[in-house]
C-alpha cells in the first residue's frame, strides 16, 4: 500500500522518507483536491517550460556563433515538442508506474498513453495530470541541457533519434530509481528537484557526446567566442526566474517546504554568481558578463537537489563553493583533457550536480528536510550521496555511449565539414538570420 | 577626379566635415569596417579561451571629388580626425575616371 | 436566476450546462473566494497578457522586414493599452453583462466602467475584478492577431482606428454570444478557451483585411524573408507558456478542469509541431525553424476550444491533424487565392481555429468535459460546433469588411508607397533599430 | 503585541490601519497557512524577479549605444546577485524587524543571516521564507533602476560599492519607516506597492548621481539614440506582465485586494501609455515606440502606491495624469535643468513615483482600501502623502550624494574618457556584441 | 579594365541586373553603406531628444568589368536604379590595372 | 602605390595573413559584403515562399602596399583564401595616387 502511494506521490516520497511514520496518515488525507497546491503546480509547470523554451534555446543560443544560432535555438524547441509525445507515450509510465517486481529498477508500461490518468485521478493533493506535465517539463529540460555538449556540429535528425531514445531508456529510469520507488530513493538519496536525476544525468551524457563527436572545425585556430550575450543573458534570467517553479515547484505543494526552497534557491544563486565573478575579477583582471551568468546557473544546479534540505546560511556556503566548482569545470578542466564540450553542459551542469549532490549530504539539516547532513554529524549521508552520483554516471555515461555509437553508425553523428564551416542555420534548416 | 578613400576611428566621425557648399566635398558615402595595422586589435576571454580579436571597429568614408580639391579635402580629413594616438587610420587617393548621377545622368565634375 | 448566474461565470457557464441539474447548488457554493482559484487567475491573467507582450509582439516582429519590426511590435503594443482602457470603458459590460431582452445577442452598457464591480463582487469562486481582468487579456489578444494580416502595410492611426471600434462591435458581441449568456453557448457549441471567439474570430479578420489592403508593394519579386527568427522563436516560446493561463485558466479554477486543460494543451501543441515539421521535412527536404514554431502556434490554435473536452490521446490525434492542416493554411491555400495574409494570421489562427473547433466535436469526451463527440457516438455535437463557426464567420466578415471600408473612406488604410517602401519604423514612429 | 505582528506582516500592517479593529482577530485566524496565499506570493516572487532580469536589464539595455549594451545588462544582473546576498545578510533585519527603542527608524540587525526565520515560521497566512524572498525581490529592482541615471559612464566596481551600501544605509531604513512598523507607516502615509519606497527612492537617487557623475561624453555633440528597442519593447512588456506581482503581490494575499490592485494597474498602465502617445503625436507629430512604452512604466509607477486604494474610474484618470506628468519629466524638464539622466531614472520613477503618490492621495476610496483621499473629501491625506515624499526624497537625496563624494574620493566613479568612448562593454566586461 | 562602383537606393537592388552570359557582367559584390549628398538625411526624437541621422542607408555594388562593357553596365546600373528622385546616388568608374580569380589563378580578362 | 582588393570567402579570412615586418603588408582593412558570381547563390523557403538569396557572405579586403610588393601579397592571398571551390573570389589591383597617415601626416610609402 505504502508503495503505492509512494510510486504516486513522486519525489514527495522521498520526503516522506523521513515521516515515514505520518506516512498512512495524510496519504489519507491527500486524496483530496488542494487548490492552492494545484495553483502552484500548474504556476509551476509553465515556469519549467518556459527554462526550456525560450530560456535555454535563449542561453545556449547567444552563445554560438551567427551562422549556427537558429540551429542551436530549433535543438531545444524540437527537443520540447518530441520529448512531450514521448513521455506521453512512454516516459511517465516508465518513470512513475508501479513496475512490480521490477519496481526498483523501472516503472513499467503499465500506464502507457497515460491510460491510468482520469480526468479526477488524484497524486497527493494535486491532479495526477498536473503532476504528470510538470514531470514532463523535467523530462524536457534534461535532453535540451545536453544540446550544449555537442553544439554546432551534429546532425539535427541524428539529435532528434539520439534524444528520443535517451529520455526512454536514460532518463525516465533513472527518474524512476530516485522518485518513481526505485532504489536510490529507497536507499535514502537526497535529490530534492533533480540534482542527480537531471543535471548529473545531463551533464554526463554531454561529456560522452563531446568525446564521441570529437572537436567543432576550426577550435583552437578560429574565435569561436559568442556571437550575442545579449541573449544569453535573457536565457539566464529565465532560466533563474524558470528555477523558482523546478526547485520549490518540486515541493509539489505551496508550503513551508516550496517557500524555504525558494528563498535558498536564491541565495545559492546569487553567491555562487558573485563567486565566479570575484574569481574571474581576480584571475582574469574584468568580471565578464558570461562568468556572472555562468556561475548563476552552476549556483541553480548545485542547489537543486539540496534545496529541500538546506537553510539560508547553508545556501550561502554551498553556492560559493558551488561557483568556484563551476568556475574551475568551465575552464581548466576542460582544457586539462581537451574534450570540445561546446557550452559547458558537463562543466556547468555535471560538475555543478556533482557538487551540489555531495554539498546537500554536507549541509542537509534535519529541521528543514527532516534528515541531517555531515555537519550536523550524518557523515554517513555523504556516502549515500556519493551512491546516487557513482549510479547516475556510470549508467548514463555507458548507456549514452552505447546509443551514439550505433545512431552513429547507422546514420551518422556530423554534419559534413563543409556545412559545418558553412554554418549549420542554413544547412540543416534552411535559414538564415537575415 | 579623384576617389578619396578615409578609414578613421568610429567616433571620429562626427567631425569630419560633411558637404557643404563651401567646403568642396558635394556627398560622402560611409561604412563600418574592421582593421589591423600599428594598433593591433585586442584579445576577449569567454569561459577560460582566449579569443584575439585581430580586427578593430573603424569607419571608412569615400568621396568623388575634383581634383582640385584634393589638399583641401585630405586635410579636412586628417584634421578632423585625427587624435594623435595610434589607430587612427589612413587617407587614400585614387584616380577617377568617370561619375554619373543616376537621377540625372549628368556625368564628370556635374556628377560628384 | 440561472441566466444571471450564467452571464457572471462565463465560461464555466458553458461546462455548466453539463452539469445543469447540479447548477443551482455550486452556484450556492461559490459565492466564496477560494484563494487557490483566484491566485491561478491571477497567475493566468499575467500569462496571458505575457501572450501578447511579449509574446505576440516578437513572433510577428521576427517575421517581418528590418525596416518595420518596430511597427509591428508597436502594434502589439498599442493594442494592449487601447483594448484595455476600451474593455473597461463598455467591452466587458457588453460581454459580460444581461443584456435584458437582447440577451441572445449582446449584453448591453449596464456594466459600462465597470461601475458594478465592486471590490469584493465575486464571479464563482474569484473577485470579479479577477474575472474581468483575465478576460481583458483575451480582448487584448484577438485583435493583435490580426494585426499578422495587414502586417508591414497598414497605417498606424486606421490599425488604431480599426481595432478599437471591431473590439468594440464584432469580439464583445461574439463573446457574449459564446460565453455571456448569448445564443451560441445555449446551443451548446463547446468552445473552452476560446477558438472560435478569439482565433476563428481573428483569423477571418484578418483575411478580410489582407483582402480590402491588397498585397504589399513589392510582393513576388522582393525577398519578403524573416530578418530574424530569433525573436519569433522568443515570442512563440512565451506564447506556448502563456496559454497555458489562456486554456487551462479558462476552467477559473485550479483544479482537475484546468489540470487536464493544462496537460492536453502540451500534448497536442507539441504533436502539432512535429506533424508540420515531418511534412515540411518529407516536401521541402528541411525542417524549418519557423515551421516547428508555427506548428507549434497551430496546436495551440487547435486545442484551445478543445482542451477542457478532450483526453490525452484525443489531444495527441487533434494536434498531428492540426499540423498538417496548418501546412496547408500557410502555404497551399494562401498561394491558391493569392492573397497577402503576411504572417498567416488566417493560414494559422482561422484555418487552425475552424479545424480545432471541429475537431472538438470529434474527439470529446463526456468524462472529460461532460460532452460526448462523434467519437463517441454523438454525431451533431459536429453540426452544432459548424453552427458555431459559421456564425462567427459571418458576422465577423460582413462586420470586419464594412469597418475597413468606413475607415479606407475616411482616413484611407495603407501608408503611402514611398512609406512603405523606405519602411514603417521611420515613417510612422519615427525610430529605427540601429 | 500589535507591533510584532505589524512589523512581520508588512505591508498588510497599512491595511490593517483601517481595519485596526479587526487586527488582533485576524492575527490569530492568520497563524495558518494558506496554501492559495502561498501560491500567489510564491508566484509573485518569481514575477517581481523577472522585471528586474531579464525586465529591466533589457527596457535598459536597448536604449543605450550598441557599445554599451552588455555593460548596462550586466548592471541589472550583478545588482541581482548583491543585493540577494545583502538582504539575506542584514537588509531584511533592517526592514522587518522589531528595532525595539528605535524601531521608528530601523529594524536593527537581530534577524542577521534570517537567523529567526525556521523553515515553520509564517508571517500572516503565508511562510516567512516566502515573504522575505517576495520582500528581497524588491530591494533587487530598486538599486537597478538607479542605474538608469548613470548608464554609460560609471565604473563597474564603483556601481557595485555604491548599490551594496545604498541597500543598507538607504534602501532598508526606509522600507522600514513605511512598511515595517516605522514612523511614516504610523502616521498613515498611503503607498501600497512602493511608491515611495521604491520609485521616489530610486528616481531622486538617480538625480543626484546624474549630478555628481556629470554628463556622458558628446552629449548634445553625438547622437545617443537607442540602439535596438526592440530590446526595450521586451524588457518594458515584461516589467508590465511581472508588476502583477510587484502590485497584486502587495496585498499578500490571493483575494480581493490582489485582484483589484491587479485590475487598477492594468487600467492605469494603458492609460499613461495612450496619454503619453497622444500628446508626443500632437506635439511631435509621430507616436514614437519608445513614447508608447515609456508612458507604459511611468503608468505603472504612478499607480504602484495607490494600487490598494483606487478603484478602476480613478485608476483611469491617474493613468492618464500621469502619462502627462512622465512625459513632461523625461522630456522638458530634464532639459529645463540640463543633468545627464541618461535613461530617465528620475525623469519617469521619480517624476512618477511623486505624482502616483500625491494622487493616491486623490483617488484614494474607502471601499477600497478603507481609507478616503481628496475627492471623497479627505484632504488631509494629501499632506500625509506629501511628508511621505518629502521625508523620502530628503532622505535618500542627502545620503546618497554622501556616499557618491565619499566613494568617489576612495574609488572614483567614472571610467575614463577613453574608455568612455571606446564602449564600457570591452572596457569593463572584455566582452562585445558580435 | 574597370572597377565600377555605384552607391544607389537600397531597395533598388532587385532590378539592378545580376551576371548573366548575356549582360557583360560577370560578377557583382555589394554591401551596406551610408551615404550623405543632396539628399539630407533626418531626424528622430527620442523621449524629447532630437538626433540628426545625417546617414540614410544606401547600397554600394562594386563590379570589375572590361572596358569594352562599360557604357553598357554603366547604362545598365543607371536605368534600373534610376527612380527620378533625389538620392538616387551614383556610379563611379575607376581604372582596373589587374584582377585574379583565386580558384584558378587566372588573371586579367579571364578573372572578373 | 597600389590598392589591392580582395573578395574572399568569410571562413578564410584568418588564413590571410596579417600585416607583419617581413610579408609586405603594412595595414588591412575588412568589411562583411555579399557577392554574386559563378557561384549563384541559394533558396530559402518561409511557409511556402521561396526567396532567392542571390547574394552569399564574403569579405572584402583592402590593403594599399608598395608597387614593389604587388606580386608578393597577391599571392599570399590567393595562396591562403584559396579553396578550389567555386566562389573562392577575386584579388583586384587599382593604381593609388597618394597615402596620408592621420596620425602623422606622413604621405606616400610612409603613410601605407
Ligand atoms: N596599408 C593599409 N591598407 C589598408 N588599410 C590600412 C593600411 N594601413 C592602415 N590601414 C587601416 O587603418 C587603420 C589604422 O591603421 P594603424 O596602422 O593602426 O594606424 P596609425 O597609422 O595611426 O598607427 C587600420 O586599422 C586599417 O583599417
Ligand atoms: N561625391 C560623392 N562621393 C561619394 N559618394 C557620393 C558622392 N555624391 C553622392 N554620393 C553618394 O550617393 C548618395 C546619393 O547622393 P545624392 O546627392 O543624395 O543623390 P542625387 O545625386 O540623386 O541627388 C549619397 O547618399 C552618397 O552615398
Ligand atoms: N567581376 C566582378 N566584380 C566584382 N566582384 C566580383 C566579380 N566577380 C566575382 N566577384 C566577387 O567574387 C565572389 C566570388 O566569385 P565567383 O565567380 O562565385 O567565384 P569563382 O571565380 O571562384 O567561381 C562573388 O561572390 C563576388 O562577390
Amino acid at each position: 500500500m505504502l508503495k503505492r502511494i509512494w510510486a504516486h506521490s513522486g519525489r514527495v516520497g522521498i520526503l516522506g522518507l523521513a515521516t515515514m511514520a505520518l506516512a498512512s496518515q495524510p496519504a489519507l488525507a491527500a486524496d483530496k483536491l488542494d487548490t492552492g497546491n494545484t495553483a502552484w503546480m500548474l504556476t509551476s509547470t509553465a515556469l519549467v517550460l518556459m527554462m526550456t523554451i525560450p530560456g535555454l534555446a535563449l542561453f545556449y543560443g547567444g552563445m554560438v556563433r551567427k551562422k549556427n544560432v537558429l540551429a542551436t535555438i530549433a535543438q531545444s524547441f524540437a527537443i520540447t515538442c518530441l520529448m512531450t509525445v514521448l513521455w506521453m507515450v512512454a516516459g511517465y509510465s516508465i518513470a512513475f508506474s508501479d513496475g512490480g517486481s521490477l519496481n526498483s529498477f523501472w516503472g513499467g508500461l503499465s500506464n502507457a498513453f497515460l491510460v491510468n490518468m482520469g480526468k479526477d485521478t488524484l497524486n497527493g493533493s494535486i491532479p495526477d495530470s498536473v503532476f504528470m506535465t510538470f514531470q514532463m517539463t523535467f523530462a524536457i529540460i534534461t535532453p535540451a541541457l545536453i544540446t550544449g555538449a555537442f553544439a554546432e556540429r551534429m546532425k539535427f535528425s541524428s539529435m532528434m533519434v539520439f534524444s528520443g531514445l535517451w529520455v526512454i531508456i536514460v532518463y525516465a529510469p533513472i527518474t524512476h530509481w530516485v522518485w518513481g520507488g526505485g532504489f536510490l530513493g529507497e536507499a535514502g538519496v537526497l535529490d530534492f528537484a533533480g540534482g542527480t536525476v537531471v543535471h548529473i544525468n545531463a551533464g554526463v551524457a554531454g561529456l560522452v557526446c563531446a568525446l564521441v563527436l570529437g572537436k567543432r572545425e576550426g577550435l583552437g585556430n578560429e574565435s569561436m567566442a559568442p556571437h550575442n550575450l545579449v541573449l544569453s543573458v535573457i536565457g539566464a534570467s529565465l532560466l533563474w526566474v524558470g528555477w523558482f517553479g523546478f526547485n520549490a515547484g518540486s515541493a509539489v505543494a505551496a508550503d513551508e517546504s516550496a517557500g524555504m526552497a525558494m528563498a535558498v534557491t536564491q541565495i545559492a544563486t546569487a553567491a555562487a554568481a558573485l563567486s565566479w565573478m570575484v574569481i574571474e575579477w581576480v584571475l582574469k583582471k574584468k568580471p565578464s558578463v558570461l562568468g556572472l551568468i555562468s556561475g548563476a546557473v552552476g549556483g541553480l544546479v548545485a542547489v537543486t537537489p539540496a534545496s529541500g534540505f538546506v537553510d539560508p546560511s547553508g545556501a550561502l556556503m554551498l553556492g560559493l563553493i558551488a561557483g568556484a566548482i563551476c568556475y574551475w569545470g568551465a575552464t581548466s578542466l576542460k582544457n586539462m583533457f581537451g574534450y570540445d564540450d561546446s557550452l559547458d553542459a558537463f562543466g556547468i551542469h555535471g560538475v555543478g550536480g556533482i557538487a551540489g549532490a555531495l554539498l546537500t549530504g554536507v549541509f542537509a539539516k534535519s529541521a528543514i528536510g527532516g534528515t541531517a547532513g555531515l555537519l550536523e554529524g550524518n557523515a554517513g549521508q555523504v556516502l549515500i550521496q556519493l551512491e546516487g552520483i557513482v549510479a547516475t554516471i556510470a549508467y548514463s555515461a555507458i548507456v549514452t555511449f552505447v546509443l551514439l555509437k550505433i545512431i552513429g553508425a547507422v546514420m551518422g553523428l556530423r554534419v559534413s565539414r563543409e556545412e559545418e564551416i558553412e554554418g549549420l542555420d542554413y544547412n540543416e534548416h534552411g535559414e538564415t538570420v537575415h | 577626379m579623384k576617389y578619396i578613400i578615409g578609414i578613421i576611428k568610429p567616433h571620429r566621425l562626427d567631425p569630419v566635415p560633411t558637404p557643404t557648399a563651401e567646403n568642396g566635398i558635394e556627398g560622402i558615402t560611409v561604412s563600418e569596417v574592421k582593421g589591423h595595422g600599428r594598433q593591433k586589435g585586442h584579445s576577449e576571454i569567454y569561459r577560460g579561451a582566449e579569443y584575439q580579436v585581430s580586427f578593430l571597429p573603424k569607419v571608412k568614408i569615400e568621396m568623388a571629388i575634383d581634383e582640385t580639391r584634393e589638399d583641401e579635402v585630405v586635410s579636412a580629413i586628417t584634421g578632423s580626425a585625427g587624435t594623435g594616438k595610434i589607430g587612427d587610420g589612413k587617407v587614400f587617393v585614387l584616380p577617377l575616371e568617370s561619375a554619373v548621377r543616376i537621377r540625372t545622368c549628368e556625368t564628370g565634375k556635374q556628377a560628384i
